[in-house]
């Protein structure tokens, strides 16, 4: 975890109100020679950043948000982000050459499954990024997988080409199949379900019926969630949600992103 | 120039500190954060037995502001002496454990166990909670509560006590003064104020608990006039906070009569900011000639 | 959908109204503002004597908020009854002319003569300016003198008699309680908090009274909270202000439990924010289906 | 007194940190036929325009600003502004096409002198815009005058060969006369003041002096006053500055922003 200025490399529209921002840690101009500067640990899929948006206090606190990319070589990662508010619109705004204050990779990560498991990655609206990166290191494991898709419209649905396998729902039909990521799911047969494993990122809905569905099949279930934040670094005891008895309320910062579906109480 | 200061007798290095809730236990930002930078870090309050804190989400912005509901989530005395203060044994800046209990006697037993520990340098009393509603914490909006409690902890440390005060009271000069009576060592103001959002979309509170405490810069004007009425109330020093997020901020504490400060939200969003401070506060010395902390208090009657 | 209240019996024809103290007297605003759109106009506070106000400057901006000591300046109750008043006669909206004293008997006396006119719908009574030290300006954080003043102000008149919290206190439902129980009509919470910005390259308080009262978005969770409080501790109505920038800020105020609600500070930054408020809470009802503003208060128990 | 967008038709920079805002007020494009758009008053020299910075409540309060020009065939204004701080530094960054949310005319205004009498316009700083604008009206009506504008050094002195009579004084003597306004005022003979009358604008020591020079040669001098404003139009009573008995305090908004000198009790 460090706290670094990274240059902004690139952020384009991908689709309605989502956006794509590239960055690479690569010093500030006025970082001496001298100066050590930070090398930022490898991120992993379903880590994240925070960012602090503006220099005033509206928006006040940082912005977190999910990996959907890094490039060892170049040093570059990126997100992708939806424009929803005062802090996506600001950042909306950064040109490239710009400079963010970031820290990060924050919170635990997706990992390799074992041998024999299917993994199916299920992302809805912002939990795209995540489940991107993770597909790209499913592929460089060569773990053959299935990423299931799911937003509103057609227009919500950026360009998937790089996926292998991909399937897009849209709750209008308006472009792949009709209807809800749950519903896609609902529409396999017992036997093909043998040995798949679940890495879902999106709407706490999405990812409640998700759950619902790996305890009808008994399926390994991964949820990476969501929770308001202050300060990202497991200090603030904010951004809990509630487990299981006897874990109690685990921070999504420290002890997450990443949860195993059944051991949260789900309500 | 000389930045250090003396409460109860005892020396902090320089006068910023990072608040009581803001900083977990210290390990949490140890690897954004220089320790050595800082004149005292006050940990999240510890309490008798562990609490799981309240119900979520527990944390939502306002404009320039913040809420928070946490509950005094933390893990109990006995955990906290026994795996969190050894990891801060080699922070190398003054570690001030802040506690509250439900009853006066929750209190002392708390100061009691952390006295067995050689790693405080004091101790932090939060009576001003507005997460918690439970008896003991409405403490801090009554002052002969005030001046027994302060008294029957003073009899248990020699260690500076200092009072945290809740500015959600009429008068909280009275209450400083109570604090005084009964033989604190400084007060600290202030905590947060109680706030509430609530989402239009679902109707309902945004926070699980309901109403939470407001902090930030938002409530910055509230903590500076705090600071200037308890300063010309008690004769003890008087610790400032309350949205400090630039040495700017912090010198208006110094000026409003403020001889050490702690930063709470701003490490959120800059962990940076503590240090940026202090910077900022020696620059300014620097340039207007001033020797030390004590130098701001001639400029406001 | 009917967005009518009725208060002590009386009927205003929407639930927004403008603050005392931002937005004068009426007439200022005139040439920016459809009053026919308002739904109640609270004028600048009135006094027995006219007051010049206090040392400048008076006004400082804060985070998302600001800080005034205008010290209630104000042309008297006399020239407001025979200047001012006259000028909003073909308002097309309730006049409510907010009054202070410094005595029961200055309260009493400003009441009587402005009950000799038609004009004012009912009364805000100013009870909580933060501005003011002299000693009716207690008045606001004391529940027995604010049941004894209230009780003493319904005897005079039978138009609607609202009280104006503090927030500056320990506990606002208690004061709420006694303006109910003294015969109040309705409570309108929150006037400003204590604040105070110093000016670091002066080294002097920036407000010419030292200190000032903080109003503005920053102060907003401290308003909704104070309504939600207030609310479950009184049967008459609230009316809500605090930091009201937009429909959604105003929804929030009457999830809470607020029958009314009020613009301050939010009329200087766009004196349009009134009519864009009641524009958004009518398409609000409309999309949520709510036909009254009562139809607000089922959802947050 | 009206509230309107209005369109920004240029804003460059005329010195350092010194920047002068163009605008007009033709309706906004979504603005249809049938709405009438309200008629600004001709704004007239001293006259102010409130501007809303920022949509977001950082900064929060409208910023007053004096006309320092208009073109009543064009329909142009234009302000003259000093970036200082977080409203200026937004303000800085608008640009030609968009829109901004002002108030105006606001105030009294500086007045055409009577027969015989020869004006001395003196501005300091951001004292430049409202006298340049009363300097081009004084032109109109076929007065002479002498403008002095005083600034700390040459940096922040914005071309001024508009001017047909101009003296330019710099704190450090990097560009014309080398002293402060007040200086070069004190080197008039007593007999050349005759019949001279003072237009100030500017900060408060140069005002302070200016005052103090006329009261000593008995000239009438007119002073354009700042105060921290909220509301702009009389109705907060927070901009009051303080006069001599018997007026008390005066509303800069309304009973300003120009004063005579002699009417203020100076402190
Ligand atoms: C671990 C984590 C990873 C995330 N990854 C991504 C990502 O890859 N792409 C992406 O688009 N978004 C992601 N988010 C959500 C993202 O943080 C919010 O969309 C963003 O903070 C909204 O900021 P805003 O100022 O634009 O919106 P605001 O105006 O603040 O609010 C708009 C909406 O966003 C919600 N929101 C605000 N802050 C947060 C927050 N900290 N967490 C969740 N919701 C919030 C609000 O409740 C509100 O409904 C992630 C959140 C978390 C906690
Ligand atoms: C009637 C009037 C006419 C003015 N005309 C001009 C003009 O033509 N050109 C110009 O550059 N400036 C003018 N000003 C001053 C201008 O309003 C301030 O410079 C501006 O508001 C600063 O905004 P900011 O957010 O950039 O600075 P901030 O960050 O708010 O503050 C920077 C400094 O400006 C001061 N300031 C803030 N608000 C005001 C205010 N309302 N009035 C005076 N000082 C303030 C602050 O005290 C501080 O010292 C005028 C002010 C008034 C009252
Ligand atoms: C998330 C959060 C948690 C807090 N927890 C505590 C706490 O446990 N004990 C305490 O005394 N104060 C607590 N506070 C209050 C802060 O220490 C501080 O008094 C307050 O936030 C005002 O300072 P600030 O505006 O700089 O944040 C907490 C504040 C925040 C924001
Ligand atoms: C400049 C100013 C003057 C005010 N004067 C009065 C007053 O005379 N009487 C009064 O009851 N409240 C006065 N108030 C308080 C407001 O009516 C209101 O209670 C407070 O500002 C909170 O609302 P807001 O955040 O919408 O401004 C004043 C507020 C401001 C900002
Ligand atoms: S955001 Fe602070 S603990 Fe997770
Ligand atoms: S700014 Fe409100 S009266 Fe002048």
């Amino acid at each position: 975890m460090k706290q670094i200025q990274a240059k902004v490399t690139g952020n384009n529209q991908i689709a309605k109100d989502y956006y794509k921002l590239v960055f690479s840690w690569e010093p500030p101009p006025d970082t001496g020679p001298g100066d050590s500067y930070p090398d930022f640990p490898n991120p992993q899929p379903g880590q994240f950043i925070t960012i602090r948006v503006s220099e005033t206090t509206v928006p006040l606190l940082r912005r977190p948000f999910a990996f959907s990319g890094y490039n060892a070589e170049t040093g570059e990662a990126s997100i992708i982000y939806l424009k929803r508010g005062k802090g996506t619109e600001i950042l909306a705004g950064k040109c490239p050459g710009e400079y963010i204050d970031i820290i990060g990779p924050l919170g635990n990560y997706l990992k390799k499954p074992e041998n024999k498991q299917k993994p199916v990655l299920v992302a809805g609206g912002i939990g795209l990024g995540p489940l991107l990166y993770f597909s790209s290191m499913l592929d460089q494991w060569q773990i053959p997988h299935l990423f299931i898709f799911g937003a509103r419209t057609a227009r919500y649905v950026p360009d998937m080409n790089s996926l292998k396998n991909v399937a897009i729902c849209t709750d209008d039909g308006s472009k792949g199949f009709a209807g809800t990521v749950a519903d896609f799911l609902n529409n396999f047969e017992e036997k093909e379900l043998e040995h798949t494993m679940l890495y879902c990122c999106g709407p706490l809905p999405m990812l409640k019926a998700c759950h619902g569905f790996a305890t009808e099949y008994d399926l390994e279930c991964y949820v990476v969630m969501e929770q308001i934040m202050a300060c990202g670094v497991g200090a603030c005891m904010g951004c809990t949600i509630k487990l299981k008895k006897p874990q109690g309320y685990a921070r999504v910062c420290t002890e997450g992103p990443v949860f195993k579906s059944r051991d949260i109480a789900w309500t | 120039m000389d930045l250090s200061i003396y409460i109860g007798g005892k020396k902090l290095v320089n006068p910023v500190g990072v608040a009581s809730g803001t900083f977990g236990y210290g390990s949490e930002y140890e690897k954004l954060v220089d320790f050595t930078g800082l004149g005292a870090l006050y940990t999240k309050t510890v309490t008798l037995k562990s609490r799981s804190g309240n119900k979520c989400p527990r944390i939502i912005e306002t404009p320039s502001g913040m809420l928070n509901s946490i509950g005094l989530a933390n893990v109990g005395v006995d955990r906290f002496i026994s795996e969190k203060l050894p990891l801060l044994e080699q922070a190398g800046c003054a570690l001030i454990p802040n506690i509250a209990g439900f009853t006066e006697y929750e209190y002392a037993a708390i100061l009691k166990r952390l006295e067995a520990s050689h790693l405080p340098w004091g101790y932090e009393i939060n009576i001003s909670c507005p997460n918690v509603s439970h008896g003991g914490f409405t403490f801090g909006t009554n002052p002969a509560m005030v001046e027994h409690l302060t008294a029957k902890l003073r009899r248990i440390t020699e260690k500076p006590l200092i009072i945290k005060l809740t500015p959600n009271v009429t008068d909280i000069r009275g209450i400083a003064q109570a604090a005084e009576n009964g033989g604190a060592d400084a007060v600290s103001c202030i905590n947060t104020l109680v706030g509430m959002v609530i989402d239009t979309k679902t109707k309902k509170p945004v926070l699980g608990n309901i109403t939470g405490g407001l902090s930030g810069p938002a409530i910055r004007p509230v903590g500076v006039a705090s600071v200037y009425r308890v300063k010309r109330a008690v004769t003890i020093p008087v610790i400032g906070l309350g949205g400090i997020m630039t040495a700017d901020d912090a010198i208006q504490y110094f000026l409003a009569g403020a001889s050490a400060i702690q930063i709470g939200t701003g490490n959120f969003v800059d962990p940076g900011i503590p240090q940026k401070v202090l910077a900022g506060i020696k620059d300014y010395c620097e340039h207007e000639g001033m020797k030390t902390i004590g130098d701001f208090h001639q400029f406001i009657e």
